[in-house]
């Protein structure tokens, strides 16, 4: 769990005593049966792993859980590899080009982790984002001296629109998410050709700063990749600090009892689209500015990397289940891969297959280190705690 | 005698087809335990539904201290003082126990951020206050039963609410933990709050609540301070006519072994449950919540894989991998938890009852729909199940109404033995005393019933031969006649043994 | 019996057999809802384009939208069991890619669809193992085989083309499998119809058949609304989604072996995108999304419908980007509508 | 002059809209139309650029009995069926840019031969490079032939032994997308530092390309050349990201092709060896397998490229 950990007991690695001390201390303890209400009995099998609040190590975890330190472990030794290889991967402006590549798939990542959480899943990303882009595109072409922005603010306002009215009938009629959002990934794609009339704005069309934005650096770091640290810090903010942010974790983890706690759900699935068509505008702006181009077809099929990235950062597509560590890893994880298949010279014929089996390793690890915790009743079995392993050999 | 807390007057709730509740009237007094009765369907839930701002009420008015109220959201209802316990569990398995208390109300410092610290530690004191040591930054999904009930405890006294309302709180737990819960409801009435209880348990209501409130069929029938009635006159308001509140033991001749099983053991749920099961037996399985009961049952109906045990059934070894293997064999297992496990709710009556036999409605290559129908109306009846036509979707009945529907599903599959998992888990008394009758009656007709049941006036008013469970093994066998309450009670914790 | 126990009168309550039906019920059935679409469609198109009312032309149309469709009823059974196959158009690719060389090696044209039919197969093998095997999400898995299939695909064929086919094999994709009779009625004939149309026709009545009136169909409603209490009723839920896949697997192997005989040729992009237009398929047939709910009848008649609007619409020169916004708001506006419709009809007793 | 054809319909079916450069294709078409009155063009693509998808877009040509269909095909053996479909039925097809097999169709108007156009672009990088250092191709998709038989025209142009010092280290894809192409020319520079010079026979591929070397700050270490628009690459070439690329003009290809079209509907033979109008292009003649070409691409360069911008 993210946040600062209070002082907490420090909880027992031994066998349970079997008298909790917690009742009124008496004589007839003895006498008196464990409550199970209180849970000691069974409760303390799960307590067991638990280590002492003040090490580092569960400062730590409060961080990364354990699949992110997986995914970042692999990460690390996978950058390793690829720079034995190839040493010019861990020069820093090789670096730096893989963070600039992965900025938008880090926003459009956490954008999307947002509307899973609910139990949603926003398809028209890509078509959003493409649609937006175009807009600012299109504003810098025949208005060429509107400042940036206001530009910058188009594609934003437009993806939050486009955004809005996705969330909008999913909350208020129940449209299921993936039915509302296939067909408005179609409509907004087709939009671009009405709208631009079957044009495209070139490099030469848009404005000189308007591409000159992405492309300026700070502290050796370009401003897309400031933009994502910027909106990451704040999807952090927002999920862990604001009622909000909970909700979103409430409604996908239990709707039910979401309502019954006195959260709408329409409203947070509207914010939750919202959020994702914003984020989605912003990305617009940035992937036609640095790319110098607007056309129908940008960005065709990113919606699926964007999810990818959200499975592989262990985001649960039956909702409730993510965080914002997590997602940046997964989206590192992609954009590494992305950006390291052609400096390793593999033949472009495998990339397509190398992601999708990498996507499959990462489902299948994920639902690994998900799965649901064994429940202890057998006092041998508390006694070992989650590492039940021998026990059921012993036993097979 | 105070002034009313709270008074609900001429309520109505009508859902399409359905009134769930016409023009109800009730007052609240501060102090003071209302008992909340009827059968199912009756309409008790929709009124907490409706004191707690989920349902809006199609008439009538609420008034808070006087005040007219009306709720549009759970959160009006907690600004006017009234908490819930509700009947179905709602909690959030990924979250923590801290959020799962404050969620829809966390306490927010500066810049409307949410302050995580406050909110742990004023997590940890209402646990305590209810004597729940669970660490607050818990994910909720590692606690067991019992301890997601405190939460949910600590969770409505979380509003300091002036009114604690609790649907069915003691329907999943055993004495000692009612124990525990009735403390805490002494404590909330010591502390001049209204407390409305729900149960379906006479003795539990005896014993806890002042007054009581009589719904039958979305009409009040009776109201009062329960001093001036007896037990057959409440049961009599509530079903409209006697019922023997007694639950009725037949004389069945038991026969020769139908089941048996050796040493059945899972890795780290249960070990070594071995027993015999009689033709016409019903052999009672008592337990706390928690004992492993469930899970060495699930594990021979071939749900949980297993590690060791034989199972041999009419002296034909089995080898079950399966429910499908199971039910082949002539086994049927009634889940207790009904909602995931049993019902089928966007399915009608028809499709859950003839669910688990399809075979036997196939003319052909395809179902019958005259032979469902026949079966359908055959053991709806037989079991009393509500219901506007049998088509009707299982999700528009009451809690109760669907657990009927879910035991016709397994006595369609006609089973030499049958396990009931807490098989009147909230079910009301008149269609307990039919389930109780029918149990009865198939023991009669050589049927083997293994009952899970944590009631004890239950299991020990049923059953021939009751098995103790305890941390996932049989701890003590008893025979009928020669037991006593306490001493079942005192096997389940563990008490008995220490003490000899 | 010691004690006397009356069950609870059988006249207290009546029971119907069946709910009573308003009009208003059956004209909101999905179905209907379908066939007033059909029937505006082929109106308004009869009324734009000269050309649209020709049995040919329709016949012709279609040749476009069969093998999309065929895969569209496995697509509705994993669908109806909460599951998806996004990666059926990435299975075509590689299914296709074994019959080019199958063909290269000499193999005749039932060989080749033999061929194509077992790669789809073993792919579906391979979904269904780690859906249910491994007890992941469907969605996750799929679009993860979705990449390794057409990766694999790309793999083997890099920027190469499969080209020679016997003609046998061809013709059962690019000409009419029935070829038009005249009755001598003028207005009564044998329509011409193309082999993938057929093969569709068929299997549609097959599956609803199986869907509708079967136990096994009842199982697989029963494991949509609710998998848990179907695995706890008896029912094989693992076997049968498994089972799905695999068929799924196999009409994608089929229609790759349809459309490899159609276009003459195959590329590593062959089929590329089809998942989402049969998943609009599906769901614009009713098949809903959350489970357990769904007709075949429905998927055919969406099939129809979205063929008509895409050939009408086409045949006004419409261009493909501009298309898809008016099926993607037609997706939308028939899922919307009827919720609209409730909403207003349920405030009519309220107030 | 008179009309040559009346009140004919010719479908213009290309790979995908929103692309400048077919755009400025059917303006031509549409000029050429104009010029000889009675036709209507009409302009269409489907969503996506497959070969089933283009089957339908084709089939609905068909239904509506237009005149005259001419194709960019996205895959040249795929439109096979669907073209003989449509000379059965009393249509004739060409193809431009993107071949159908000859099956399929009567005449196939390359805008250059195909030898030529591979030459040319290693000819343009070999002089920007003085013939010494590293190349790579970074081409649009695998599966596209026009794209594929420029390379191989390429390296059989690259056999001669001037080429000796300046080898051909790596082929890789951006698959017509702005952000791969971006990617892989990244890719490139990194994983041969030694690389001098890039190949890109593709629009979109090129001006990804050129715009990757200006914001790697790599002008003047790594020059692109290959098939680009005027009004696209106007920019890189001013910057020096880009010598000299080249191009036919697209709107005079539209042109040419119509006028062909137009030709064949009035019965014009076209068997190897006849000679098909070009309108005021001139005059071309079929060669092998129906195949004809338009003429020699038009190299750009810092003298005239602001100038061509300004059209296509
Ligand atoms: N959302 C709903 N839609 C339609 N009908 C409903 C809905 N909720 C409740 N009902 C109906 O209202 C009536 C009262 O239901 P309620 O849940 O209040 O009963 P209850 O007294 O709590 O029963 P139980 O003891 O079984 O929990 C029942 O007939 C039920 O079918
Ligand atoms: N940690 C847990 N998380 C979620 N559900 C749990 C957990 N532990 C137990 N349950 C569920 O709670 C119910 C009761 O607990 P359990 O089955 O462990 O004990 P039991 O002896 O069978 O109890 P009972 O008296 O209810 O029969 C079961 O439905 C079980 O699936
Ligand atoms: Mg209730
Ligand atoms: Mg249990």
């Amino acid at each position: 769990m993210a946040g600062r950990a209070i002082k907490t007991r420090r909880l027992i690695v031994a066998p349970p005593p079997l008298t909790p001390s917690l009742k009124g201390e008496g004589d007839s303890e003895a006498l008196t049966p464990p409550s199970p209400l209180w849970g000691g009995v069974r409760g303390w099998g799960y307590v067991i792993a638990e280590a002492d609040p003040a090490s580092g190590q569960r400062r730590m975890r409060n961080v990364l859980n354990y699949r992110e330190l997986g995914l970042a472990l692999v990460l690390i030794v996978g950058v390793g590899v690829i720079g034995a290889y190839q040493p010019v991967f861990l020069e820093w402006r090789n670096i730096g080009d893989i963070l600039t590549e992965t900025s938008v798939l880090f926003m459009m990542a956490l954008a999307q982790m947002v509307v899973i959480l609910t139990r949603g899943i926003d398809l028209s990303v890509a078509a959003n984002l493409a649609l937006s882009g175009m807009l600012a595109a299109l504003v810098s072409q025949y208005y060429p001296d509107t400042p940036l922005v206001l530009m910058i603010l188009t594609a934003i306002l437009s993806g939050l629109v486009l955004g809005m009215i996705n969330g909008a009938l999913i909350a208020f009629l129940g449209i299921p998410p993936i039915v509302m959002t296939l067909g408005t990934l179609a409509v907004y794609r087709g939009l671009i050709i009405i709208i631009a009339k079957g044009d495209q704005v070139n490099a030469s069309e848009m404005g000189v700063t308007f591409q000159a934005f992405p492309k300026m650096a700070l502290l050796g770091l370009t401003t897309p990749v400031w933009i994502a640290i910027l909106v990451s810090i704040l999807f952090w903010v927002f999920l862990n600090l604001t009622r909000a942010g909970r909700g979103l974790y409430a409604v996908g983890g239990n709707p039910v009892a979401a309502r019954y706690c006195g959260i709408d759900q329409s409203r947070q699935e509207l914010l939750a689209y919202s959020i994702s068509g914003a984020v989605a505008g912003l990305c617009g702006y940035l992937w036609v500015a640095r790319y110098g181009v607007a056309y129908s077809e940008i960005a065709n099929g990113y919606e699926l990397t964007v999810i990818a990235a959200c499975v592989i950062g262990g985001v649960s597509i039956g909702g409730g289940v993510g965080t914002v560590a997590g997602t940046l890893l997964g989206a590192l994880f992609l954009g590494i891969v992305m950006t390291a298949l052609p400096v390793l010279q593999i033949t472009p014929f495998w990339q397509m297959a190398i992601s999708g089996a990498v996507i499959l390793a990462a489902v299948v690890i994920n639902a690994r280190a998900e799965k649901r915790p064994d429940k202890l009743i057998l006092p041998e079995a508390r006694r070992l705690g989650r590492d039940t392993r021998m026990l059921r050999r012993a036993r097979a | 005698m105070s002034e009313p807390i709270l008074t609900l007057t001429g309520v109505s709730k009508t859902f399409p087809g359905v009134r769930a509740l016409q023009n109800v009237s009730l007052a609240l007094r501060p102090g003071s335990v209302t008992a909340l009765i009827g059968e199912n369907g009756a309409g008790k839930s929709t009124i907490v539904k409706i004191l707690t701002g989920i349902y809006t009420p199609t008439e009538g008015e609420i008034r808070v201290a006087g005040e007219p109220k009306s709720f549009a959201s759970p959160r009006d209802a907690w600004a006017a003082g009234i908490a819930a316990i509700h009947q179905e569990t709602v909690m959030f398995d990924e979250l923590s126990v801290a959020e799962n208390i404050f969620m829809g109300h966390m306490p927010v410092g500066a810049g409307r951020l949410v302050d995580w610290s406050e909110m742990r530690a004023k997590a940890a004191a209402l646990l305590k206050r209810i004597d729940a040591e669970i660490p607050p930054e818990f994910k909720l999904k590692r606690l067991s039963v019992a301890q997601k009930h405190l939460v949910e405890i600590a969770r409505a006294l979380s509003h300091e609410a002036q009114v604690v309302i609790m649907d069915e709180p003691t329907a999943a737990l055993s004495a000692n933990e009612i124990d525990d819960l009735f403390r805490i409801v002494a404590q909330l009435k010591a502390e001049g709050r209204a407390v409305v209880f729900i149960s379906h348990k006479f003795d539990e209501i005896f014993r806890i609540a002042d007054d009581f409130v009589c719904l039958r069929d979305g009409d009040k029938v009776g109201e009062g301070p329960l001093s001036d009635v007896t037990e057959p006159q409440l049961v009599r308001m509530m079903v409209g006519r006697p019922v023997d509140q007694v639950f009725p033991k037949r004389d069945v001749p038991i026969g020769g072994v139908a089941l048996s099983v050796r040493d059945l053991s899972n890795a780290t749920e249960f070990a070594d449950v071995s027993f015999d099961l009689r033709k016409g037996e019903i052999l009672g399985l008592y337990g706390l919540v928690g004992a492993g009961r469930t899970e060495a049952m699930q594990g021979l109906f071939g749900i949980t894989p297993l590690t060791r045990g034989s199972v041999t059934l009419e002296g034909k070894p089995l080898s079950i991998r399966s429910p499908a293997d199971a039910i082949h064999a002539g086994i049927s297992y009634v889940p207790e938890d009904r909602q995931e496990q049993g019902a089928v709710l966007s399915l009608g009556i028809r499709e859950n009852v003839t669910l688990a036999n399809l075979v036997k409605h196939v003319r052909g290559l395809f179902l019958s729909r005259p032979s469902e129908q026949d079966e359908t109306r055959r053991l709806g009846r037989r079991l009393a199940v509500k219901a506007a036509n049998w088509e009707q979707r299982l999700g528009e009945l009451s809690g109760g109404n669907q657990q009927k529907v879910v035991i016709a599903k397994w006595l369609a599959t006609r089973p030499k033995v049958i396990i009931l998992d807490e098989p009147t888990k909230g079910i009301d008394i008149g269609s307990k005393a039919a389930v109780h009758d029918f149990i009865g009656e198939l023991a009669g007709d050589g049927l083997a019933v293994i009952l899970i049941s944590s009631e004890l006036p239950e299991v020990m008013g049923l059953a021939d031969r009751i098995l103790v469970m305890k941390e996932g093994r049989v701890v003590d066998e008893f025979q009928r006649g020669k037991w006593s309450a306490e001493a079942i009670v005192g096997a389940a914790t563990g008490a008995r043994k220490e003490a000899a | 019996m010691n004690a006397p126990i009356s069950p609870p009168p059988e006249t207290r309550y009546t029971v119907l057999d069946a709910p009573r039906r308003g009009i208003r019920d059956v004209l909101m059935r999905w179905e209907v809802i379908l066939v007033i679409l059909l029937a505006a469609t082929t109106v308004v198109n009869t009324m734009v384009s000269p050309y649209f009312l020709d049995v040919f032309n329709l016949a012709d149309a279609t040749f476009n939208f069969s093998e999309k469709a065929i895969i569209a009823l496995a697509m509705a059974l994993l669908i109806l069991v909460r599951q998806i196959d996004l990666s059926v158009a990435a299975i075509v690719a590689l299914a296709a890619m074994g019959i080019g060389y199958a063909a290269e090696a000499g193999f005749g044209p039932g060989a080749l669809f033999a061929v194509g039919i077992g790669i789809g197969l073993a792919c579906g093998v391979f979904n269904g193992l780690l859906v249910t095997g491994a007890g992941l999400p469907a969605i996750v898995v799929t679009i993860g085989t979705m990449s390794l299939f057409r990766g694999l695909t790309q793999v083997v064929l890099g920027d190469q083309a499969k080209t020679k086919y016997p003609q046998e094999f061809l013709d059962l994709g690019q000409s009419y499998f029935i070829k038009m009779k005249e009755t001598g009625i003028s207005w009564l004939f044998v329509p011409p119809v193309p082999l993938s149309f057929l093969i569709f026709l068929v299997l549609a009545v097959l599956f609803g058949i199986v869907l509708h009136k079967t136990a096994t169909g009842r199982k697989l409603f029963a494991i949509g609304s609710n998998p848990i209490a179907a695995r706890f009723s008896g029912i094989p839920v693992d076997r049968l989604t498994f089972l799905l896949f695999m068929v799924s697997g196999i009409l994608s192997g089929l229609a790759a072996a349809l459309l490899t005989a159609r276009l003459g040729s195959m590329r590593s992009n062959i089929a590329i995108g089809w998942e989402l237009d049969i998943v609009t398929m599906v769901i614009l047939g009713g098949v809903s999304i959350a489970g357990g709910v769904g007709s075949i009848l429905g998927v055919v008649l969406a099939v129809f419908v979205l063929g008509l609007v895409t050939f009408g619409m086409s045949l006004n020169n419409i261009p493909g980007q501009v298309v898809s916004v008016y099926i993607g708001a037609l997706l939308i506006a028939v899922i919307a509508i009827p919720r609209i419709v409730d909403r207003l009809g349920l405030r009519k007793p309220a107030g | 002059r008179p009309a040559r054809a009346a009140n004919k319909r010719i479908a213009l079916i290309v790979k995908n809209l929103g692309n400048s450069y077919f755009d400025a294709c059917a303006n031509g078409a549409k000029e050429a139309a104009a010029e000889l009155g009675g036709i209507e063009i009409i302009y269409t693509a489907s969503a996506k650029p497959t070969a089933e998808e283009q089957i339908a877009v084709i089939d609905a040509q068909i239904a509506q009995k237009v005149d005259g269909i001419i194709v960019s095909a996205n895959d040249a053996d795929a439109l096979v069926p669907v073209g003989k479909k449509a000379a059965e039925r009393g249509i004739k097809v060409m193809s431009f840019d993107s071949a159908i097999a000859p099956a399929g169709r009567t005449v196939h108007l390359s805008a250059s031969s195909t030898p030529l156009i591979g030459a040319k672009q290693v000819q343009m990088i070999a002089k920007t490079l003085g013939n010494k250092g590293e190349v790579a191709i970074l081409s649009a998709a695998s599966t596209m032939t026009n794209q594929n038989s420029w390379i191989e025209a390429m390296k059989e142009e690259w056999k001669k032994p001037e080429y000796a010092e300046m080898p051909l280290v790596a082929t890789v894809y951006g698959d017509d997308q702005d952000d791969k192409s971006y990617r892989e020319m990244q890719g490139l520079v990194k994983a041969h530092p030694n690389l001098r010079g890039v190949i890109s026979p593709t629009t979109i591929g090129i001006r990804s390309g050129a715009k990757a070397i200006v914001d790697g700050g790599l002008i003047g270490k790594v020059y692109i050349t290959g098939l680009g628009l005027p009004s696209e690459m106007k920019d890189y070439v001013m910057q020096g990201a880009c010598d000299s690329f080249a191009i036919w003009n697209p709107v005079e290809y539209g042109y040419a092709s119509t006028m062909i079209m137009a030709d064949l509907l009035n019965g014009k033979d076209a068997a190897e060896g006849a000679k098909l109008s070009m309108g005021k292009k001139g005059e071309t003649t079929v060669g092998k397998d129906g195949e004809a070409v338009m003429g020699e691409p038009f190299e750009f360069n810092k003298t005239n490229v602001e100038e061509f911008a300004k059209i296509f």
